[in-house]
């Protein structure tokens, strides 16, 4: 016996409280339950790619800022890396280091940004978990300050090293942190991932497989937690991160809580990594070139890194003027939507607000 | 009714001095001006609480979340209800053109309205009361009712997709957690032999929330769904529908739904005080600043709870209410039943002794029961209860 | 004691019961249909207040206005083009007659019986009514009609089962 | 035990119920920046200013506009051009810091402020008036000599005289710092390169 019924098609966003900037959703609904979903982007199109090939290299790196704008300082890396090998440059010791500690110091206040809004998108009263989390992310920010004087668009990261080498007081906050950091993950632990409404609501909920991550080349912790223990950290080393010991994070379900709970192991992975990269960080230059403008010579540089969010690079071609011919930005958040529709069907209305949560993708980053 | 209102030291005194100034034969205008001098009372006390409320709310949860919460307007930020007000009034008034605009206008007047109903048959204090039904709990529940339908008139009046399913969400929450609710108030009916909310609070030698538990933990269950409070706030669920039925509503249309949330929330807690907390009785303060403090604590708890948990899918709730909380308050009423056939006297009265009983063997019966129950709800569906914290993580590379 | 207030507040209660039944009908827009309806609920149970039937008004809203109304919202729901979908269909006279037919059978009813005669076979029950009915009630179904009341009880049980059973994914 | 949990969760909001709030009370308490902090309200010197426009050469939105008279001057070696115009469009800025980090003769700094609202856009366009007359409150991003010498930006009024010159080549000479040469590097000040200083 079945009761005849018309799905209803509603548009989550471009303006909704929880999707992650101006992303839109075209939802084909039967009741509650998701038959159909469309994923519309492009309402924060600025044209990145462009605006970086009109631009000598230097000042692109302004432009990478505004990317992933919770995670500036990995967009900074990303293309400075692509542009140290373009022009073939050796970035000094002590200026690895500093990449290296800016960069997980980076990863755990994007991850933070992540976990935070995970109980709001659950439906917790929105301050709870977020305000502990961006309590934390102050105090990362307030140190990204000290290093280059900015806490979102830090622009900190130069070809051929960092700007500028940390300022003393960076060093107490930095060992503050290292210290507080693990009581406070843990506190998030007990807030969020041990309460069994939380439990209740994200396990086994828009799982993906590994060979779905896989063939939609996903990366970063929405692959990890379906248990592909791929990292661009461990697989192709860059920066100091040949240096340093730490464990690629994976977990088996592949569902929303297992993508929450991968970020949330990874701060503690993160953690471990910049606590050896302050006890190995010597003095030295931290930067090897002067010059702001340059020309390389004719050709072409791909850096993969691991951003937050998984792979980012990236593509710079040179045809030898001050400016890159071509500059192809792949963002992981925007990979990150490909298996949208696959995750969603079939799932509640409140289930797509936490598998949207899940992708934690940044709609600065999947414009461009 | 009439009868228990001229108890009312307010309407007595009310009554007297018109009657003295106009003489006997306008005794008509005596009854009608102090009746309503104290229902304005009353509904004054419940609304001035509920402003109150808006402020302490925002408050507790800025400790909650570790910030410190509207601290601006007067002394600290109390006047804040008072500029949301200013503020709201002074909006425009939007009504979405294709709405159902009479429908659209009367909603939040609904839903002020049941919830100013129900203040008439709680007692505040002392002799503090409107009036003394003996039917007071069911008319409790039956006018909490008309709240949900003032739900679905917004919803549908809106015209927007996100209010229809708030609406949806509320007359599914208020179908299925309706009979916990009024089972747990049929445990207390059992207690104290009476629906009368004074015969209840008269009745509590010891508090009922010693004595029946569980009527209490599904009390404040079912109430905080009705009342759409974390964890069961489906229907305004801000990250999923926007903000459910109240999407569309702009100025003070939305003050008058907060504020009858708010007064909701204020009456509810009365409620709880008096079925469970004894109401207005305690030692050395006066009476009303014992129900004022009953219904404070209630308060504060209902922001804890909202500061900590997150929500419940629509589906898992309606499993909660049906499958677990429902056979629950079958068992409790049973139980009670039980008790009360064993250990009442020839009058059908239970002594403090038989009481005390019943604290133990229902506390036992919690204990055991509400286990047993989440192992057999967990076996059967599986949906609200997920796996106690554990957590499988493999390491790679 | 009927007095003058009594009076007024009854006739009221009765303006608005018709009224809200004739908008019931009347009505282009089904939701506003089934939210006269409600109000007809409504006054009716004002009325049985009036008369010191206050259970049996408490009831009357707890069940029709609080459950079965809601339920008729809906039902009303899934109807497609809710704000148009009262129409007048050609069973109008066919039904104008049928109603008038109601009509004259109920008056009928009512100016031939005895009413005068009926309080004088019930006074103390009457009397106690007015005192406290909801014990009364409560009295007369747990105890005297304890049987049928469980009966219908089981009945019901056995519907709710039934209709579980017919909706349930094989 | 289930929910036990969730019982952790209420557990974890007691907690922060009773510690400080994280807060601050923003129009009276502030938070303390650091010195190197990248804000609006440029600090220019004149006086050391040649009209080079390698800021506005170097500024990724073209935002800097400058004007210059070679007639008055000797725009020789070594000399300077006499500057008409200096406009920074503060509406369009991004306070990225290059045009500071450009500038070869350390006239230009970062300022440290960051309340900077108007009624109207025109308000924003910093002309060389508002640049002379604003009071000098220089960043000490890409001005170590400033972080140095424990210059604190927030309280204090830099002359030109004061700021110091660094050169362009600094990063290589400096000592370095790690955590442990922390007290060393207080006493271990002055040795960076004044040779080329031109005041």
């Amino acid at each position: 016996m079945s009761l005849h019924t018309e799905p209803v098609v509603v548009n989550i966003g471009p303006h909704h409280p929880s999707t992650h900037g101006v992303f839109r959703m075209r939802v084909t609904f039967d009741g509650e339950n998701v038959q159909d979903v469309e994923p519309v982007i492009g309402y924060l199109h600025r044209g990145t790619e462009k605006l970086a090939e009109e631009r000598q290299y230097s000042q692109v790196i302004t432009l990478t800022d505004r990317l992933d704008y919770v995670a500036s300082m990995t967009n900074n890396q990303a293309y400075v890396l692509s542009c140290e090998k373009l022009i073939d440059i050796e970035v000094p010791d002590r200026g690895k280091y500093l990449r290296t500690i800016a960069a997980e110091l980076q990863r755990v206040a994007s991850h933070l940004v992540g976990v935070g809004f995970f109980l709001a998108e659950l439906g917790g009263f929105g301050g709870t978990a977020l305000m502990y989390c961006f309590r934390e992310r102050e105090r990362i920010l307030d140190m990204f300050e000290m290093l280059c004087g900015a806490r979102i668009t830090v622009s900190f990261m130069r070809i051929g090293g960092v700007f500028q080498d940390a300022p003393e007081e960076f060093w107490p906050a930095l060992r503050k942190f290292l210290d507080e950091m693990p009581g406070y993950a843990d506190e998030l632990n007990k807030l969020i991932f041990e309460s069994e409404i939380v439990q209740a609501r994200t396990k086994n909920v828009s799982v993906i497989s590994a060979d779905q991550a896989i063939d939609a080349s996903l990366t970063g912790p929405i692959l990890r937690a379906s248990g592909v223990p791929w990292d661009i950290r461990a697989a192709q080393p860059y920066d100091a991160y040949d240096q340093v010991k730490f464990d690629v994070i994976t977990a088996q379900g592949g569902d929303n809580f297992d993508r929450f709970w991968v970020r949330m192991l990874e701060v503690e992975q993160s953690l471990k990594i910049i606590e050896q990269c302050y006890r190995d960080i010597r003095s030295g230059p931290v930067r090897s070139t002067t010059s702001l403008l340059f020309r390389p010579s004719p050709g072409e540089a791909y850096v993969p890194i691991e951003a937050p969010k998984g792979e980012l690079g990236f593509y710079l071609v040179s045809d030898g003027s001050i400016a890159p011919y071509r500059c192809k930005i792949r963002s992981p958040s925007f990979i990150s939507l490909t298996l949208f529709k696959e995750m969603l069907v079939g799932w509640k209305l409140a289930d797509i607000i936490v598998s949207l949560g899940s992708l934690d993708f940044n709609m600065g980053e999947v414009d461009r | 009714m009439g009868e228990a209102l001229a108890e009312n030291i307010v309407y007595r005194h009310v009554y007297e001095f018109i009657l003295s100034v106009f003489g006997s034969e306008l005794a008509w205008l005596a009854y009608a001006i102090a009746t309503f001098s104290v229902v304005l009372l009353v509904v004054n006390v419940l609304m001035l609480l509920a402003t109150f409320y808006t402020w302490a709310e925002r408050r507790l949860l800025g400790r909650f979340t570790n910030r410190l919460g509207p601290n601006r307007a007067g002394p600290f930020g109390l006047l804040q209800a008072l500029a949301d007000a200013v503020k709201l009034l002074t909006k425009e008034d939007i009504v979405p053109r294709s709405a159902d605009r009479w429908v659209f206008n009367i909603a939040p007047i609904v839903m002020l309205g049941s919830v100013l109903m129900a203040m008439g048959v709680i007692p505040l204090g002392e002799k503090t009361f409107l009036a003394d039904l003996n039917i007071g709990l069911l008319y409790l529940v039956a006018v909490s009712g008309l709240g949900s339908i003032a739900v679905l008139m917004a919803g549908y009046a809106s015209a927007n997709k996100f209010s229809t399913f708030g609406a949806m969400r509320a007359a599914a929450v208020l179908i299925s957690y309706e009979i916990p609710l009024v089972m747990s108030l049929l445990s207390i009916t059992i207690l104290a032999g009476s629906m009368s909310l004074i015969e209840v609070v008269n009745s509590q030698t010891i508090p009922f929330l010693l004595v029946t538990p569980l009527a209490a933990f599904i009390f404040l269950t079912a109430m905080s769904a009705e009342l759409n409070r974390s964890p069961f706030d489906i229907t305004e669920g801000e990250s999923e529908i926007v903000a459910g039925y109240l999407t569309e509503y702009s100025g003070m249309k939305f003050g008058t739904f907060m504020l009858a949330e708010f007064a909701a929330l204020m009456v509810a807690g009365a409620v709880f005080a008096v079925l469970f907390l004894q109401g207005w009785k305690w030692a050395i303060l006066p009476s009303h600043i014992w129900m004022l403090l009953k219904v404070g604590l209630f308060a504060l708890l209902a922001t804890w709870v909202r500061s900590t948990l997150p929500r419940l899918r629509p589906d898992q709730i309606l499993t909660f209410a049906w499958k677990f909380l429902f056979p629950l308050s079958l068992i409790n009423v049973i139980a009670l039943s039980v008790q009360r056939l064993l250990l009442a006297d020839e009058f059908g009265n239970l002594q403090q002794q038989d009481m005390w009983l019943m604290v133990v063997s229902n506390w036992i019966l919690m204990v055991v029961a509400v286990p047993v129950l989440i192992k057999i709800t967990n076996r059967k569906s599986g949906i609200p209860f997920g796996e106690s914290a554990k957590f499988h993580v493999g390491k790679g590379v | 004691m009927p007095n003058l207030y009594q009076e007024v507040i009854f006739w009221a209660l009765f303006a608005i019961t018709v009224f809200s039944a004739l908008l019931v009908v009347g009505q282009r827009d089904m939701f506003r249909s089934a939210l006269a309806l409600i109000v007809t609920f409504l006054a009716i149970a004002g009325i049985f207040a009036q008369m010191n039937a206050e259970f049996l008004a408490v009831a009357q809203v707890l069940i029709y206005v609080g459950a079965v109304s809601v339920l008729v919202i809906f039902a009303v729901m899934f109807t497609k083009d809710m704000p148009h979908s009262t129409r007048s269909t050609n069973l109008q006279p066919v039904s104008i007659v049928v109603v008038g037919l109601l009509f004259i059978a109920l008056s009928w009813a009512i100016f031939q019986s005895q009413w005068n005669e009926m309080p004088a076979e019930l006074p103390v029950f009457v009397e106690s009514t007015l005192v406290d009915s909801s014990s009364q009630l409560g009295t007369a179904i747990i105890r005297d009609y304890v049987m049928a009341f469980e009966t219908v009880g089981v009945l019901l049980l056995a519907a709710v089962v039934g209709a579980l059973a017919l909706v349930r994914d094989k | 035990m289930y929910g036990s949990g969730m019982l952790k969760a209420f557990g974890v909001t007691l907690q922060n119920f009773l510690r400080k709030p994280s807060t601050v009370q923003y129009p009276e308490e502030r938070l303390q920046q650091h010195p190197r902090f990248r804000g609006q309200e440029f600090t220019w010197y004149e006086e050391r200013c040649t009209g080079c426009a390698s800021c506005a050469k170097y500024c990724p939105l073209g935002i800097i506009k400058i004007v210059t008279d070679p007639s008055g001057g000797d725009y020789q070696d070594g000399g300077s051009y006499r500057i008409d115009q200096f406009d920074i469009d503060q509406a369009r800025c991004m306070y990225c810091g290059i045009c500071v980090e450009a500038c070869p003769y350390d006239a230009l700094h970062m300022g440290t402020r960051f309340e900077a609202a108007t009624y109207s856009r025109e308000d924003l366009v910093i002309t060389i008036d508002d640049l002379r007359a604003r009071p000098k409150h220089p960043s000490a991003w890409f001005r170590p000599q400033l972080a140095k010498e424990g210059f604190d930006p927030f309280t204090e009024i830099a002359d030109w005289r004061e700021v110091g010159r660094e050169t362009y080549f600094w990063h290589p000479k400096r000592p370095e710092m790690v955590p442990e040469d922390l007290a060393q590097k207080a006493s271990s000040d002055g040795d960076y390169d004044k040779s080329q200083d031109n005041d």
